[in-house]
C-alpha cells in the first residue's frame, strides 16, 4: 500500500519535470535576445563571423527541437552543458553555489517554523487575545514589507549603525574554515571551529531573518486558521471533557490534526522561499543559486538558466512529494485505506 | 456538518443567513468595520486624487530633489512627506499611486480567484482525468520560479502595466486552484454532499449550493492575503524590471525606486511602504470580518 | 596625474591625494573586528584563532558585479579584468592617467604596417616559480585569437585584438605579432590582455586554471569562494611592475579581498560598516552620506562611458533631421549633470569623452531653446509627437529627468524601463526610436566607440545611422599609423555626427568610489582597473 | 447528594444579544441514581451538561447559580482543579461517535488517555486497562482493535469505545448526551443495554440527556422535561410517562411512537421554540400551548411541588 502510493507520486513527478523543462526551454529560446551578443558586451570589435562562430560553438544555430532533444538527453545524464559566462560545466557552477542557498533556506525555514508554529497555536487557542492581535498585526506588517526593503533596513540598523552583524558574505576570511560539506555551519561544527561557527551564524542572521519574514507571516496565519478549525471540532471538546490537560488537548489532539494542512502550506512556502532567494541573495550578496539565477537570466545564459529552473522544479516537487508522503504518514485515514 | 448536541452551535447560534443578518454580523466586528472604513478611505483617495493631492505627481523639480519630510532638516510644509529623487512631491505620488496599486490588486486578485475557483472546483469535484490534467498544469506552474515567468512575459510583450498584471495572473491562480481543489475534495466526501447527491441534485447545484459556501471562507482569507502579496509583488517585479512604467506612480514601484536612496533619503521608499502596509492591514481586517460573517460555523 | 574630483578633493587641492588620505587618523584595525568586539561572547570565541592575520595590511574591495571566471581570456567584463589584472600582468599597461607604458614588454617596434616586434622582460617569475618567456606570450595571445582554443571554446576577447592574425615567439624573449591589416592601436588594445603560464595551463587544464589561476602579477591567488569573495596574497617574488609606474618591488599589501556586492545600498553599507575599504560605483546621491562619516571618503575620476539618447534615423519621427534637431534643442543637460548627477558628470557635445584621443574641443552642445524646438517640430508636422524613451533601470532616473524636459518642449515622452537583455535585440533590430544608453570607450581611442556606434550596420549602431563619408573616414583612420592623420579623420567624423545629430549628446559620468581613509596611495582610474600594487593601508 | 444543580443560569453573549440557554434550572442527583433530561434540541439541555463539566465555551458563561458536586461548587473551582474533577469523577458519552473520536489517534490510545488523565496509572497499565475496558463493553479481540483508528470502527463500535473510555476510570457521575441518536435502531438497543449494565455494575449516577422519551423509561428513575432553558416538569419516569402533567410533556409523550399503535399520523408539537435571545414575558410554552390562559401570557409560572414529589411549572396545577 505504502509503496504503491509513493511510487505513484514519484511517477507523477516525471511529467511535471518534463513540463517545466519544456516551458523554460521554449521561454528562453523564443524570446528575443542573443546570449552571444550579451556575452561580447557593449564594446566593439566583434565581427559577424565571430558571433556566428560562437553561436555555432554553443549549438545555438540548430533548430529548436534538436536543441531541446539534445538538452533533455544530456540533462538525464546530469550534463547541462557549459555555462556561457563562467566557461565551466553548469553542474560545477551550481554545485559551488548550492550549499549557500540550501543553508540559508533551511535556516530561514527553521526560523519561520520556530516562530510561526507557537505563535499560530497561541493565536488560535487564545483567539482575540493580545498575542493573537499582535501576531496578526505582525504578520500583516511582515507580509507588507518587500524583502529588499526589509533587508536594507536591517543592514542599516544592525550593520551600519550598531555594528552587531556583518553586511554580506558567509564567513570571515581567516577563521580557517575547512570545506567539508559546503554548509558552513555544519562544517564548523564538524571541524570544531568555534570561531568559524560563530562567524557563519552571524553572517546568516540578517539574510535568514529577512527571508523568513514573509513566510513566517503566512505560515503563522495558516497554523492559526487550521488550529481554529480543529479546535472547534467535537473531538477537542471530548478530549477536554475527558479531563485531559489543556496542553495535551492543544499540542497533541489539536496540533496533529492541524499539522496536515500546515505541512502542505509549508511545502509551498518553502518553494516560494526559493524564489525569494533571488532578491534576498542579491541584497545580502549571499553567494547562492538565487543570485546566480538573476545573473544568468540577465546574461541569457541558457544552459545555466535551464539547469537552475529544473533544479528549482525538482526541489519544489520534491518538497511537495515529501509533504504528501508526510501527510500520508500522519493521516491514518489515507494510510490504512 | 454533524455536530454534537452540545448547545454551543445548535442551540445558541441558529440564525437565518440573510443579507441583513450578514451585514449585522459584519458590523458588529469593530475591527472589520475599521478595515472597511479604511478601505473606503483609500478608494476615496484614489477617486479624488486630483482634488486631494497638493501637487502634480509627475511634475519634476530638480531644486527639490530628495527634499526631506517637513519635520526633518530641510523639509517644508509645502511637501509634508518630502520629495523623491526627481523632486516630485511624495504625498501627491502616494495619493495618485493608490489608483494604480488598488487597481492592480483588485484586477489581479479577482482574476486569479475566478480562474482558481473554477479550475479548483472542477478538478476537485469531478476528479479523474480532468483533475490529473489540471493538477499537472498546477504542478508545473508552481514548480516554475516566478522570476522566469515575469521575464518571459516582459520578453514576449514588453514591460508595462497590463503585461505585469498578466504575469501575476498567469502564476497567481495556481495557489487558489490548489486550495479550492483540496476544500472541494473534502467537502465532496462529507455527509451533506452525499445527501445532496442521493437526493439527485444536479452537479451544478451541488457545486454552487453545497460546496461553494464551504470553499468561500478559505478563498477570502487567501484572497485578502494575496491582495497584499500582489501589491508587494509589483515592487519585486520592478526590482526585476517589469514594474509599472514611469512616471506613473504606483506604491510597489515607488518602494523599489527608493531602494538606492535608503541610506540618505529613507522616506522615498518608506512612505509608500507604509501606505502598502496600511492598505493591506485594512484589507485583511475586512477580510477576517467577511469570513466570520460569511461562515455560519465561525459566527459567534 | 590622475584626476580627482569631488568636493572634499577640491578643498584639499594642493595636496597629493595619497597624503591627503594618509593624514587621517585611523583608530583600530579592521572595523569589522571592532564590530565583532561589541559582542563580548564573540570576542572570546574569536580570540586567538588567528583571524585577520596582520589585519593592518589587508584590504577589501566591494565590486559592483559578480566575478564569473579568473581566466583572463574568458570574460568580457571590466570588473573581471580589474580583478585578474592583480594576478596577471600584460605586455602593456596603462598608468593611472591612461598613458600606455610597457609592462612585461620591455619595448616594442613597428616592423612594418602589419608586423610588430615585442621584447619581453626577462627574470619575470610566475607564482609557481617558473619563468615567463616568449612562449607564454604566444600561448596567451593564441588562446585569444584562435577559435575554440580554450577547452574547446573561443575567447570572447578575440574582438579586442581585431586583425591580429599570428603570434610568433622568435626568441626566448622576443615575440612577433602579425596583423591582417594595419592596426595602429595594437599597444592600446594589448592593455586588455594578460599573459598566462603556458605550462601550468596545459598541466591543470583550462577549467581548473579558471578556478585557481597562476600569473606573474603582484598578487597570487589564494581563495575563491564563488559569489562571495576572492582572496589574493602578496607575491614576494614579483618582478617589480612597470618601470613607467613607480615605485617598483613587491606589493605593499599582504592581502587583497574582492567581494562582489551588486546591490548599491548594501555596497555602501559595507563601506560604512568597515567591511569594505574601497567600493565601486557609488551613485552621486549617496556621496554626501559617505562623506558625512568619519574616516570615509569619496574619490572620483572621469569615466570612459558616454551616455546619450539615440535617435533612430530610419523610422518616424526621427528620420526627419528637424525632429532630431528639435530634440537636441529641447534638453538642457547642465542642470541634469549638476543636480541629478550631483556634479559628478560633464556635458559633452559628441560621443567622445574629453579625455579620449582626438576629442573635438571646437564643438558645442546645441543651444537649449524650447521655442526653437517647438517650431522645428511644428515645421516637421510632429508637434507633441508621442515617443517612448527606452532605458535600463540603472539609467531610469536620468531618463525620467530627460523625458520631463523633452515633454516641456513639444514632445510627449514616456519612459519605458527594460532589462538590457530584452532591449538589446530590439535596438539591434532598429525597432525602437528613442533610447537612453551608454557605451564604454576604455581604450580612449575613438575607434572603440565611433565604429560600433556609427559605422553602417555595426552591432552597436542602434540609431541606424549610415553615412558613406563616416564609414570611409573610420576605415582610413583605423588603418593609418600617423596619429595626426587619425586625429584629423576622427574630428571630421565628430563634426559630421554633430551636424546630422543621430543622437542627443551627451553626458560623461565620473566614476565614483567610496574609500576608507586608511587606504593610501590609491586613486580611481577612468578605465575602472583596480591595480593594488602600490596601495597600502595605515 | 452527589450532584446538586441550583438555579443554574448559563447565558451566551453573542453579537445578536444575550441567549439564555439555561435559565434557572435546579435539580439534584444522588449517588447511584439516574435521571434523564428530556427536551427538543435547542432547549438548553446540552448546555446544562457543559455547565456541569465546566466546558461552557466562549461566548457562553455561567452567570448565576451553583453546581454542587460532592459538596464542591464547580462554578467556583479553578480550571485546573475542574479538569481533575472531570478526569477522576465524571464519564462522558457524546452523541456522534463519528466526530468525537480524534481521527489522528488509535482507539486504544484515546481510551488509555482517559485513564491516564485520571492519574495514578502508568502508561502500560493504562493501555491494559483500556483493552480490558474495551473487552468489557463487548469489543471482540480488543487488543488488536485498540491499535486501529476511529475510521476503521463502525458507529456502534465507536460508541462502545466511548463508553469504555468513560467507565474505565469508574466515575461517580456518568453523563450521556444523546448517546444513541446517531445510531441504528438495533444498535441503539445494544448501547442502551450496555449503559444500563455498566451503570449497575459500577453503581454510577447517570445523567442522560435525550430528546427521545422512548429510551428514558429503560434507563432512568426520574426524568426532567426541559423547555426553552427551563425545567417544566420533573417526576419519576413511570409517572411522567403514564400521567404527564405539563402540556408540553403531554405533547412530547404524544410524539413518541408506540409499537402497535394504529395512528395514521404521528402527532407533532405545533409551532416552534421561542428565540432564547428574545423570550416572551409569560410562560415560554404559552404560544404553543393548547390550554394556554391569559395569565400564562402575563406571568411566568413558578415551579410547583406536588405532594407525590412531582414538580411542574404550569398554572394548570396551581
Amino acid at each position: 500500500m505504502r509503496l504503491s502510493f509513493v511510487s505513484y507520486r514519484l511517477v507523477q513527478l516525471l511529467p511535471v519535470l518534463f513540463g517545466v523543462a519544456l516551458l523554460v526551454f521554449l521561454m528562453m529560446h523564443i524570446t528575443p535576445g542573443d546570449p552571444v551578443e550579451l556575452m561580447l558586451g557593449q564594446a566593439g570589435h566583434a565581427t559577424e563571423e565571430e558571433i556566428q562562430a560562437l553561436r555555432h560553438e554553443y549549438g545555438l544555430d540548430r533548430p529548436l527541437h534538436v536543441q531541446f532533444v539534445s538538452f533533455m538527453g544530456n540533462a538525464m545524464r546530469g550534463d547541462f552543458g557549459t555555462s556561457f559566462v563562467h566557461k565551466q560545466p553548469v553542474s560545477a557552477v551550481i554545485a559551488a553555489r548550492l550549499p549557500a542557498t540550501v543553508e540559508l533556506t533551511a535556516f530561514a525555514l527553521l526560523l519561520a517554523v520556530a516562530i510561526a508554529l507557537p505563535l499560530g497555536i497561541i493565536s488560535a487557542v487564545r483567539q482575540y487575545s493580545f498575542v493573537d492581535k499582535a501576531g496578526t498585526l505582525g504578520a500583516l506588517v511582515g507580509i507588507s514589507m518587500p524583502g529588499f526593503w526589509l533587508g536594507i533596513v536591517l543592514i542599516i540598523i544592525f550593520a551600519v549603525k550598531l555594528h552587531w552583524l556583518p553586511v554580506s558574505g558567509r564567513v570571515e576570511y581567516g577563521v580557517g574554515l575547512d570545506h567539508v560539506t559546503g554548509f558552513y555551519i555544519l562544517d564548523s561544527i564538524l571541524t570544531r571551529n568555534g570561531a568559524a561557527f560563530w562567524s557563519a551564524l552571524r553572517h546568516l542572521a540578517l539574510p535568514a531573518i529577512t527571508l523568513c519574514a514573509a513566510m513566517c507571516a503566512v505560515s503563522m496565519r495558516m497554523v492559526r486558521s487550521s488550529m481554529l478549525e480543529v479546535i472547534r471540532q467535537d473531538y477537542i471538546l471530548y478530549a477536554r471533557a475527558k479531563g485531559l490537560p489543556e496542553s495535551v488537548v492543544v499540542l497533541k489532539h489539536a496540533l496533529k490534526n492541524a499539522m496536515l494542512p500546515t505541512i502542505t502550506i509549508l511545502a509551498v512556502q518553502t518553494g516560494l522561499l526559493l524564489s525569494g532567494n533571488m532578491i534576498i541573495e542579491t541584497v545580502f550578496s549571499w553567494p547562492g543559486v538565487g543570485r546566480l539565477a538573476v545573473g544568468a537570466i540577465e546574461a541569457r545564459n541558457y544552459p545555466l538558466i535551464q539547469a537552475i529552473v529544473l533544479l528549482y522544479a525538482l526541489v519544489y516537487t520534491g518538497l511537495n512529494f515529501g509533504a504528501d508522503v508526510l501527510y500520508f504518514v500522519l493521516n491514518p485515514r489515507v494510510r490504512t485505506r | 456538518m454533524s455536530t454534537v448536541e452540545l448547545g454551543l452551535r445548535t442551540e445558541a447560534a441558529r440564525r437565518p443567513t440573510g443579507l441583513r443578518e450578514f451585514a449585522r454580523s459584519f458590523c458588529r466586528n469593530r475591527l472589520a468595520v475599521i478595515g472597511a472604513v479604511l478601505i473606503l478611505f483609500f478608494i476615496g483617495m484614489a477617486l479624488a486624487a486630483p482634488w486631494i493631492a497638493p501637487h502634480s505627481p509627475t511634475e519634476t523639480n530638480l531644486d527639490r530633489r530628495l527634499q526631506a519630510p517637513f519635520w526633518a532638516p530641510g523639509g517644508s510644509y509645502d511637501h509634508p512627506l518630502g520629495c523623491d529623487h526627481l523632486g516630485r512631491d511624495l504625498i501627491s505620488r502616494i495619493v495618485y499611486g493608490s489608483r494604480v496599486s488598488i487597481l492592480i490588486a483588485v484586477v489581479v486578485v479577482s482574476l486569479t480567484m475566478l480562474i482558481g475557483l473554477v479550475t479548483g472546483l472542477l478538478a476537485g469535484y469531478f476528479g479523474g482525468l480532468l483533475d490529473a490534467f489540471i493538477s499537472r498544469i498546477v504542478d508545473v506552474l508552481l514548480a516554475f520560479p516566478f522570476l522566469i515567468f515575469a521575464l518571459a512575459v516582459t520578453a514576449a510583450l514588453g514591460p508595462g502595466l497590463v503585461n505585469m498584471i498578466l504575469a501575476l495572473v498567469f502564476k497567481g491562480w495556481v495557489e487558489f486552484c490548489r486550495v479550492v481543489r483540496a476544500e472541494t475534495m473534502s467537502a465532496k466526501a462529507s455527509d451533506y454532499v452525499l445527501a445532496a447527491r442521493s437526493v439527485g441534485l444536479s452537479n451544478v447545484r451541488i457545486l454552487v449550493g453545497e460546496i461553494l459556501p464551504n470553499v468561500v471562507p478559505s478563498l477570502i482569507v487567501l484572497g485578502t492575503f494575496n491582495m497584499a502579496v500582489v501589491i508587494i509583488a509589483e515592487s519585486s517585479l520592478s526590482f526585476l524590471g517589469l514594474g509599472v512604467q514611469p512616471p506613473t506612480p504606483a506604491w510597489g514601484s515607488m518602494v523599489n525606486d527608493g531602494r538606492p536612496y535608503m541610506l540618505n533619503a529613507w522616506w522615498i521608499s518608506t512612505f509608500p511602504g507604509v501606505a502598502v502596509a496600511a492598505l493591506v492591514l485594512s484589507i485583511n481586517l475586512m477580510g477576517e470580518g467577511l469570513r466570520d460573517a460569511l461562515d455560519p460555523r465561525l459566527r459567534d | 596625474m590622475p584626476k580627482r574630483v569631488g568636493s572634499k578633493c577640491e578643498s584639499d587641492h594642493s595636496l597629493p591625494p595619497q597624503s591627503r588620505i594618509s593624514r587621517r587618523e585611523f583608530l583600530s584595525g579592521a572595523a569589522g573586528l571592532a564590530a565583532l568586539l561589541t559582542l563580548p561572547s564573540a570576542a572570546s570565541l574569536v580570540a586567538g584563532c588567528g583571524r585577520r592575520v596582520g589585519s593592518g595590511s589587508g584590504i577589501t574591495i566591494g565590486l559592483d558585479r559578480p566575478i564569473t571566471t579568473l581566466d583572463p581570456a574568458m570574460h568580457r567584463s571590466r570588473t573581471v579584468q580589474a580583478v585578474v589584472r592583480n594576478i596577471f600582468d600584460g605586455l602593456v599597461a596603462r598608468t593611472n592617467d591612461m598613458k600606455v607604458v610597457p609592462e612585461l614588454a620591455e619595448s616594442w617596434e613597428v616592423v612594418d604596417d602589419n608586423t610588430w616586434r615585442f621584447i619581453i622582460r626577462s627574470r619575470v617569475k610566475f607564482h609557481d616559480g617558473s619563468s615567463l618567456s616568449a612562449e607564454d606570450v604566444k600561448f596567451s595571445l593564441d588562446r585569444i585569437i584562435t577559435p575554440a582554443a580554450v577547452g574547446g571554446q573561443s575567447s570572447p576577447r578575440k574582438g579586442l585584438l581585431g586583425p591580429v592574425s599570428e603570434v610568433e615567439a622568435t626568441g626566448e624573449h622576443e615575440v612577433v605579432i602579425r596583423t591582417s591589416e594595419p592596426f595602429p592601436i595594437l599597444p592600446d588594445m594589448l592593455t586588455f590582455q594578460e599573459i598566462v603560464p603556458a605550462a601550468y595551463v596545459r598541466e591543470v587544464g583550462d577549467q581548473e586554471f579558471a578556478r585557481s589561476p597562476v600569473g606573474s602579477g603582484p598578487f597570487r591567488f589564494v581563495e575563491w569562494r564563488q559569489g562571495e569573495r576572492i582572496v589574493l596574497e602578496r607575491f614576494p617574488d614579483y618582478f617589480g611592475g612597470c618601470p613607467g609606474i613607480p615605485p617598483l618591488g613587491p606589493a605593499h599589501l599582504a592581502r587583497v579581498t574582492f567581494k562582489p556586492i551588486p546591490e548599491v545600498a548594501t555596497r555602501i553599507a559595507s563601506l560604512l560598516s568597515g567591511e569594505a575599504d574601497i567600493i565601486q560605483e557609488v551613485p552621486s546621491h549617496s556621496v554626501r552620506s559617505i562623506e558625512k562619516q568619519a574616516r570615509m571618503d569619496v574619490a572620483a575620476c572621469p569615466g570612459t562611458r558616454t551616455h546619450y539618447i539615440g535617435l533612430n534615423c530610419t523610422i518616424p519621427p526621427f528620420n526627419d533631421i528637424r525632429v532630431r534637431l528639435a530634440a537636441n534643442h529641447a534638453v538642457d543637460l547642465r542642470p541634469i549633470c549638476d543636480r541629478v548627477l550631483g556634479g559628478y558628470a560633464k556635458v559633452i557635445p559628441g560621443p567622445l569623452v574629453p579625455e579620449a584621443f582626438s576629442y573635438h574641443e571646437g564643438l558645442a552642445n546645441y543651444e537649449f531653446d524650447r521655442s526653437k524646438a517647438k517650431s522645428l517640430l511644428r515645421r516637421a508636422g510632429q508637434l507633441n509627437v508621442r515617443v517612448e524613451l527606452d532605458t535600463e533601470s540603472s539609467d531610469k532616473e536620468l531618463a525620467e529627468a530627460l523625458a520631463a524636459q523633452l515633454s516641456k518642449a513639444g514632445f510627449d515622452v514616456r519612459v519605458r524601463v527594460w532589462k538590457w537583455d530584452l532591449l538589446q535585440p530590439l535596438l539591434a533590430g532598429l525597432k525602437r526610436c528613442m533610447f537612453l544608453t551608454h557605451w564604454g570607450n576604455a581604450s580612449l581611442d575613438p575607434t572603440d566607440i565611433l565604429v560600433p556606434l556609427f559605422r553602417t550596420g555595426e552591432r552597436g549602431n542602434f540609431t541606424g545611422y549610415s553615412s558613406k563619408k563616416v564609414d570611409a573616414l573610420l576605415i582610413s583612420a583605423n588603418t593609418t599609423f600617423d596619429p595626426d592623420a587619425r586625429r584629423d579623420r576622427f574630428r571630421q567624423v565628430q563634426e559630421i555626427l554633430h551636424a546630422e545629430v543621430p543622437a542627443i549628446f551627451g553626458i560623461a559620468k565620473q566614476e565614483i568610489y567610496g574609500v576608507n581613509s586608511r587606504v593610501r596611495n590609491w586613486s580611481p582610474r577612468p578605465d575602472g582597473m583596480l591595480p593594488m600594487h602600490d596601495v597600502s593601508v595605515s | 447528594m452527589l450532584l446538586e444543580v441550583d438555579n443554574l443560569q448559563t447565558y451566551f453573549f453573542t453579537a445578536g444579544g444575550v441567549t439564555k440557554a439555561v435559565d434557572g434550572v435546579s435539580f439534584a442527583l444522588d449517588n447511584g441514581q439516574s435521571m434523564a433530561l428530556v427536551g427538543e434540541s435547542g432547549c438548553g439541555k446540552s448546555t446544562i451538561a457543559l455547565s456541569i463539566i465546566g466546558l461552557v465555551l466562549y461566548p457562553g458563561k455561567i452567570v448565576g447559580g451553583r453546581v454542587l458536586f460532592d459538596g464542591q461548587d464547580l462554578t467556583k473551582v479553578p480550571p485546573r482543579e475542574m479538569r481533575r474533577v472531570r478526569a477522576r469523577k465524571m464519564g462522558l458519552v457524546f452523541q456522534d461517535p463519528q466526530t468525537t473520536l480524534n481521527p489522528a489517534f488509535t482507539i486504544g490510545e484515546q481510551v488509555a488517555e482517559s485513564i491516564l488523565a485520571a492519574g495514578g496509572t502508568a502508561r502500560k497499565a493504562a493501555w491494559d486497562r483500556a483493552v480490558a475496558a474495551m473487552e468489557e463493553v463487548g469489543i471482540a479481540s480488543a487488543a488488536e482493535r485498540a491499535k486501529q483508528y476511529p475510521h476503521e470502527f463502525s458507529g456502534g463500535m465507536r460508541q462502545r469505545t466511548m463508553i469504555a473510555a468513560a467507565i474505565a476510570r469508574s466515575p461517580s457521575l456518568f453523563i450521556a448526551d444523546e448517546p444513541t441518536t446517531a445510531l441504528d435502531v438495533t444498535i441503539q438497543a445494544q448501547i442502551l443495554d450496555l449503559i444500563r449494565r455498566e451503570r449497575e455494575r459500577l453503581d454510577t449516577a447517570l445523567l442522560l440527556i435525550t430528546h427521545d422519551l422512548g429510551i428514558v423509561g429503560e434507563l432512568c428513575e426520574t426524568a426532567a422535561v426541559m423547555y426553552a432553558g427551563q425545567l417544566v416538569e420533573r417526576a419519576p419516569t413511570a409517572s411522567l410517562l403514564s400521567d404527564p402533567l405539563h402540556p408540553y410533556s403531554r405533547a412530547l409523550i404524544g410524539c413518541v411512537p408506540r409499537l402497535g399503535s394504529r395512528a395514521q399520523r404521528l402527532p407533532t408539537v405545533g409551532g416552534s421554540v421561542p428565540d432564547l435571545a428574545n423570550l416572551p414575558q409569560g410562560c415560554r410554552f404559552a404560544d404553543r400551548c393548547p390550554e394556554a390562559m391569559d395569565i400564562c401570557r402575563q406571568d411566568m409560572p413558578e415551579i410547583i411541588r406536588l405532594e407525590n414529589g412531582r414538580e411542574v411549572r404550569c398554572y394548570l396545577h396551581a
